[in-house]
């Protein structure tokens, strides 16, 4: 509360806050910019509470070279142009040692060009391509791309046999971006994408679409590209028009609520998820196997609600960062970008993690695990 | 000056107006009177510009005007004031007055960004003036004050001098005494009086007999949209027709 | 042709649900010449409403009987906090008023039942019903019917009771019915009452099919108004009448033209509408006296 | 009416009429003094703003000022709601984005043809939709911004769809306009320009005309006012304006999503128009700054924030609701009575 009674009254007053010098026991600074509200808001909530349970776990164990961890978190709203403004704050009144996240490939790409000028380690927790293509210096990411997704999903339908796909997309960041890595990397995997529909966010019928597919003839399979309630919509939508074919959805839907949501309709839909939510499923032998179960307890103990693998992504952000800050033995931003750069072997919820010069991601397909929904559970399919 | 022939406006089924037709001369003070419901205020809508005739003509100075909007009517001299007050409340009065002047001075949006229109004193000699028509008319009182706290009466008035800012050469009353006290509905027919005096053609419609009576040079009689009569005021005084129609319709308990 | 029939079948229940947006926002419309834009508001109440009663255990009746409840309750209590004390206000300010209020509605629901979405269980089950090669959720059939119902009970209420004559009558003019003895504060109450009862009928209606979170009502209300605007604000044929055609219209554009636009369909032809009728297709014409 | 008898003169003048309708004109004294303090405000806040952060909190309230007040000269002054007016800032903004982008425009080019465009397009729409009155015109600009939404996210090979697009930066004499301490100036002076030529415009015959047309149309029209010819031109003004911020903005922020040009940005400026005062130029700012800032100052609330939002809002309208500053100004004046 006195911290918000002090930002409000430097906001209004322009009073000048005088940035305290640096001393050696200061709190090492986590900045963070999630979308814990609108429209992304399921994706943002997890991330933030993960930040913060994890924070808290690092400073109970003594936190990190001897100092304390302290996080500053601001909420974008979902908002691209908000996410800019408070990645400034960040960088210059907040005067963080680290930025995580970015919820959406938006508000990454919005906060890009800052972190790139104010040098500052940037670990993002949005899924597309752009944010690591080309390799920006300073900016990293956690999550699997969505081109990581479609190839997953194109190897298993080739496994399955199927060659015709028909692709339904969101118009939201995440759909649209999975839909041009979808239909890009189609022809070499030698998957030909024989619908290409769209629905909003917000649709609450989705059937006009469907139909228009299953009057297509030759569709072998679907895939479902969206993130949130949108694809239990389409799910739903699916099974009422009685249409049996093979069913993908992206790792958008790698949640607890997508089933809940869909019910019955979501068996038998495959889709390409991290290690994360089938935890309990893992052989012994998985090398991320207690990391995913340490996390996915200490979540549900902390929040009694289930892990989303979009909370993983916070968990492997701080963790990357902690890990460097770690080897660097320093919080000097430029080294701890390199000691970023240089991760290997990391093993995080998303998968295991080798960075290089030119891959600030570190992830390849192993990292996906392709899933099926049987018996209302995710279950693994290899 | 001004000449209306065979005028016709019916909205949906209902003809408010059906085939008047009247002749006002220039320097001449005209009354329109009727009834309630006899379209007095339809007719002054159609003239003008407020409402499309559905036929007819309306001829201004030898020129169709038929139809024609009402900005395009104020620049040719025509100016009215409104049966219910149409006062823009969120100015002052004086500023009231002054859109009166409107075509006289420089509405470029431009030009009023860069502060021109006073260039020339125009915008100043513009509020002298206004400020003596509402002298004139009886509401200088209210000079400096804001529409919205002026009593009904003085309202009224305002109108009248916004009206006369646009300098007409033909202007409309719409029921100039409604709503006022004994005194001041004398102290407007002295005005009215007044203006017909100075040259202005006025053509007016009120319900006060006194008024109409003492005020006009000629008197057209509506009855149901209809002319009824025209005359002199000594003509219509006698005139049976226009005697029965006020009967009957006093006898109804208007 | 299965395929028209199952747009047919779609667009109607997406319909329905417009319409019972659009009456909301009509009867609010006509009784206080207020746009209401926290109507989508009430339409998410009340399916969240029923949708966490349910989860804790409530049976599905007796949840949505209590979510009607409670969203006409937060109807009347909008109408008494924030809406009557600024009845003079200007157009734009009760615009910001309501806006204002459907942040309040919505960051309540936020805090207080969570970001997730939620679905209802549907009414009677979920076995997709096989007509003419096109299939229909038992769920729609209930929307089409209670929509269908409501309608009638609203024609009754308007045309035969004493309160439902004297909204009309204020709708018409209000100095007069005040002066006829109407008590014009009791209409603007039960108007506001009505209309959020009718968004959460129709929240609870579709929760099932469309699933409902706390920022679902945005789009909602904002089609409510799209389709009370297509059949003449204040007209309760209009705003049935422009509920199923934008159903209709969003569906077939869907279906045949493109599905990235279908969202824009609407307001090019809300737009094209209002050009030719400025008051909609069943809404009356002006009537300004000078 | 002793004057009236001696025809043919209405009204005579006298020196105390004269002054007494001198004294009603707007006084420079009144009109210069508080955008000279404006002016030796934004002047003198560089040296208490600590960091760029607040250099950019600056800018925004700038921003967002001088369209509050372009707006206000549309819903305030000529009372026609406009809940799509994002949609220019966003057309001005993808503009500039897309001709620097994709047709190596150089910006000012990008900006003046971005600017143009909207202009024209503004007049048609305005010329068609103006017509309309209250809630049926809320319906038609709200449509048209929500339009111009879906075909910047749908337009995904110029505009990079919803995840938005970068845009380069400004360059204006050869000099390179980057980071906030060099925009700041530029969005000040443009927010003194904004004010001075507003207050100018609401006082000269137009401003009147404008103000006449909200009070009362038909009265407006018997005068002479063509008020389809002004609600169009205040129209074209506005969205101008805001095409023009768009078009600074983008190239400000660097990166752009459709959200620039979303219901939400629309709502956020009439609300800051409503709150700050109709029919007020300083209410416009007063109004910028407040919603400007709220989110910021907010941003700690946790959740609370969309309520604490929704509540100011309401209690606004409800407790002053010709807005803030008219109605401070209003109960200050009371006081000193």
């Amino acid at each position: 509360m006195q911290k918000v009674v002090k930002t409000a009254l430097a906001a209004l007053s322009f009073a000048a806050v005088t940035a305290s010098p640096s001393l050696a026991a200061d709190p090492i600074k986590i900045g963070s910019v999630l979308s814990a509200t609108g429209p992304a808001a399921f994706l943002g909530e997890p991330e933030a509470k993960t930040l913060q349970l994890y924070v808290e776990k690092v400073n109970a164990a003594g936190g990190l070279l001897g100092r304390k961890l302290e996080l500053v978190t601001y909420d974008d709203g979902s908002d691209a142009a908000k996410a800019n403004g408070f990645a400034k704050r960040l960088i210059e009144d907040d005067k963080v040692d680290v930025i995580l996240g970015g919820t959406t490939t938006g508000a990454t790409m919005g906060m890009v060009p800052l972190v790139e000028k104010g040098e500052i380690p940037f670990i993002s927790l949005a899924g597309a391509v752009v944010i690591v293509e080309p390799t920006k210096k300073w900016v990293f990411k956690t999550p699997h791309t969505d081109r990581m997704a479609a190839e997953k999903i194109f190897a298993d339908m080739k496994k399955r046999g199927l060659t015709k796909l028909a692709l339904v997309s969101e118009t939201s960041g995440f759909g649209q971006s999975g839909r041009k890595e979808t239909i890009a990397s189609a022809a070499k995997a030698g998957i030909e994408i024989v619908a290409d529909e769209t629905y909003g966010p917000k649709d609450t019928d989705v059937t006009a679409q469907l139909t228009k597919i299953k009057g297509l003839a030759g569709t072998q399979a679907i895939l479902v590209f969206g993130l949130g309630q949108g694809p239990a919509i389409v799910t739903k939508n699916i099974a009422q028009l009685g249409i049996t074919l093979p069913h993908y959805e992206s790792h958008g839907v790698a949640s607890e609520e997508y089933i809940k949501l869909s019910g019955a309709a979501a068996e038998g839909v495959r889709l390409p998820a991290a290690a994360l939510i089938v935890a309990d499923a893992l052989p012994a032998s998985d090398p991320q196997k207690p990391v995913v179960t340490g996390y996915a307890k200490a979540y549900a103990d902390a929040f009694k609600s289930e892990v989303s693998t979009f909370g993983g992504h916070a968990y492997d952000a701080l963790m990357i960062y902690a890990d460097a800050v770690k080897r660097a033995g320093t919080t000097d931003k430029a080294k701890v970008r390199d000691a970023i750069e240089a991760t290997k072997g990391f093993v995080g919820t998303g998968g295991v993690v080798n960075m290089k010069a030119d891959d600030h991601m570190g992830l390849d397909l192993s990292a996906f695990r392709m899933l099926e929904i049987k018996g209302g559970k995710w279950t693994l399919v290899d | 000056m001004l000449r209306v022939e065979n005028l016709t406006k019916s909205f949906g089924g209902v003809t408010a107006v059906s085939g008047v037709g009247f002749e006002v001369a220039k320097g001449t003070i005209h009354a329109v009177i009727g009834p309630n419901g006899a379209g007095k205020t339809t007719l002054f809508n159609l003239i003008t510009g407020i409402y499309t005739p559905s036929s007819g003509s309306i001829r201004f100075e030898g020129v169709e005007i038929g139809g024609r909007a009402p900005e395009r009517l104020a620049a040719l001299g025509m100016s009215r004031t409104f049966q219910n007050l149409q006062i823009s409340m969120n100015l002052t009065a004086i500023d009231n007055v002054m859109t009166g002047a409107h075509l006289g001075l420089n509405s470029s949006l431009l030009a009023g960004m860069f502060g021109i229109p006073d260039l020339g004193g125009r915008e100043r000699a513009a509020r002298v003036r206004a400020a003596e028509l509402m002298e004139f008319v009886g509401c200088g009182a209210y000079v400096g004050a804001e529409a919205g706290s002026m009593p009904y009466g003085a309202l009224k008035r305002l109108e009248i001098a916004r009206a006369l800012m646009a300098k007409p050469r033909i202007l409309f009353l719409d029921e100039p005494a409604a709503g006022l006290n004994h005194t001041e509905t004398h102290e407007i027919e002295e005005l009215i009086a007044a203006l017909g005096k100075s040259g202005v053609t006025v053509v007016l419609v009120e319900h006060d007999m006194k008024l109409v009576m003492n005020v006009s040079d000629r008197i057209v009689v509506l009855d149901y949209g209809k002319k009824l009569a025209e005359g002199t005021p000594a003509e219509i005084r006698v005139n049976p027709d226009v005697v029965a129609a006020y009967l009957g319709a006093e006898s109804e308990g208007v | 042709m299965s395929q028209f029939l199952q747009l047919l079948f779609s667009g109607l229940t997406v319909g329905a649900t417009y319409a019972l947006s659009a009456l909301g926002f009509s009867m609010i419309y006509n009784a206080s010449g207020v746009i209401n834009f926290a109507q989508g508001e009430f339409i998410m109440l009340g399916g969240m409403v029923a949708a966490v009663l349910t989860a804790s255990g409530l049976p599905l009746p007796l949840a949505v009987l209590a979510a009607i409840v409670v969203v006409a309750l937060v109807g009347l209590i909008v109408e008494k906090l924030a809406i009557e004390p600024a009845r003079d206000a200007d157009i734009t300010s009760i615009i910001i008023i309501t806006i204002g209020v459907s942040m309040i509605v919505r960051g309540v629901v936020e805090v207080t039942m969570g970001k997730g979405s939620r679905a209802l269980p549907h009414f009677s089950g979920e076995t997709p019903i096989a007509l003419g090669g096109a299939t229909l959720l038992p769920q729609s059939l209930w929307v089409m019917a209670v929509t269908a119902v409501v309608v009638a009970g609203l024609a009754v209420f308007f045309g035969r009771t004493r309160l439902g004559k004297g909204i009309l009558a204020t709708a018409h003019n209000r100095l007069a019915a005040q002066l006829v003895g109407v008590d014009v504060k009791k209409v603007l109450l039960t108007s506001f009452g009505l209309a959020a009862a009718l968004g959460a009928v129709g929240g609870v209606l579709i929760a099932p099919i469309a699933t409902t979170s706390y920022d679902a009502g945005l789009m909602l209300g904002l089609k409510g108004f799209v389709a009370a605007t297509f059949g003449g604000l204040g007209s309760g044929v209009g705003a049935i009448a422009g509920g199923v055609l934008l159903g209709l219209i969003e569906t077939m554009t869907a279906g045949y033209v493109s599905s990235s636009y279908k969202d824009a369909v609407p307001f090019v032809l809300v737009l094209v509408i209002l050009v030719v009728r400025p008051r909609g297709l069943f809404g009356l014409g002006p009537s300004e006296r000078v | 009416m002793s004057e009236a008898s001696t025809p043919p003169t209405i009204g005579r003048s006298s020196p105390e009429i004269t002054a007494a309708a001198l004294a009603t004109a707007p006084g420079f004294r009144s009109r210069h003094l508080p955008v000279i303090v404006l002016a030796v405000v934004l002047a003198a806040l560089p040296t208490v703003l600590p960091n760029a952060y607040y250099y950019d909190v600056a800018i925004r309230i700038l921003a967002n000022a001088v369209l509050a007040i372009a707006l206000n000269l549309l819903i305030g002054y000529c009372g026609q709601i406009s809940l799509g007016h994002a949609g220019f800032f966003g057309l001005g903004a993808y503009g500039s984005a897309i001709l620097t982008t994709h047709r190596d425009w150089t910006a000012p080019m990008a900006l003046l043809a971005s600017a143009a465009i909207v202009g024209v397009v503004a007049w048609v729409v305005a010329r068609v939709i103006l017509r309309l009155k209250g809630h049926y015109l809320a319906m038609a600009t709200l449509g048209l911004g929500i339009i111009v939404t879906i075909v910047l996210t749908n337009e995904a090979s110029l505009t990079g769809g919803p995840d938005g697009m970068s845009v380069g930066d400004m360059k204006l004499f050869g000099l390179r306009l980057t980071g906030e301490k060099v925009w700041y100036p530029v969005f000040a002076i443009l927010l003194v320009f904004a004010v001075v030529l507003a207050a100018n415009l609401v006082e000269s015959p137009a401003g009147r005309a404008l103000r006449a047309l909200h009070g009362s149309e038909v009265a407006a029209r018997v005068v002479g006012i063509d008020t389809a010819s002004f609600k169009t031109r205040v129209f074209v003004l506005s969205a101008v304006v805001a095409a023009v911020m768009g078009s600074l903005t983008a190239h400000y922020l660097g990166f752009i999503t459709p959200q620039v040009a979303s219901f939400h940005k629309s709502v956020e400026l009439v609300t800051m128009v409503v709150v700050g005062g109709m029919a007020s130029i300083w209410g416009s700012v007063f109004g910028a700054a407040l919603l400007s800032l709220l989110p910021d100052l907010l941003a700690r609330f946790e959740g609370f924030e969309t309520v604490i939002f929704g509540v100011i809002l309401v209690a606004t309208m409800i407790f002053l609701p010709r807005g803030m500053v008219p109605s401070l100004a209003r109960l200050v004046r009371r006081e000193g009575r």
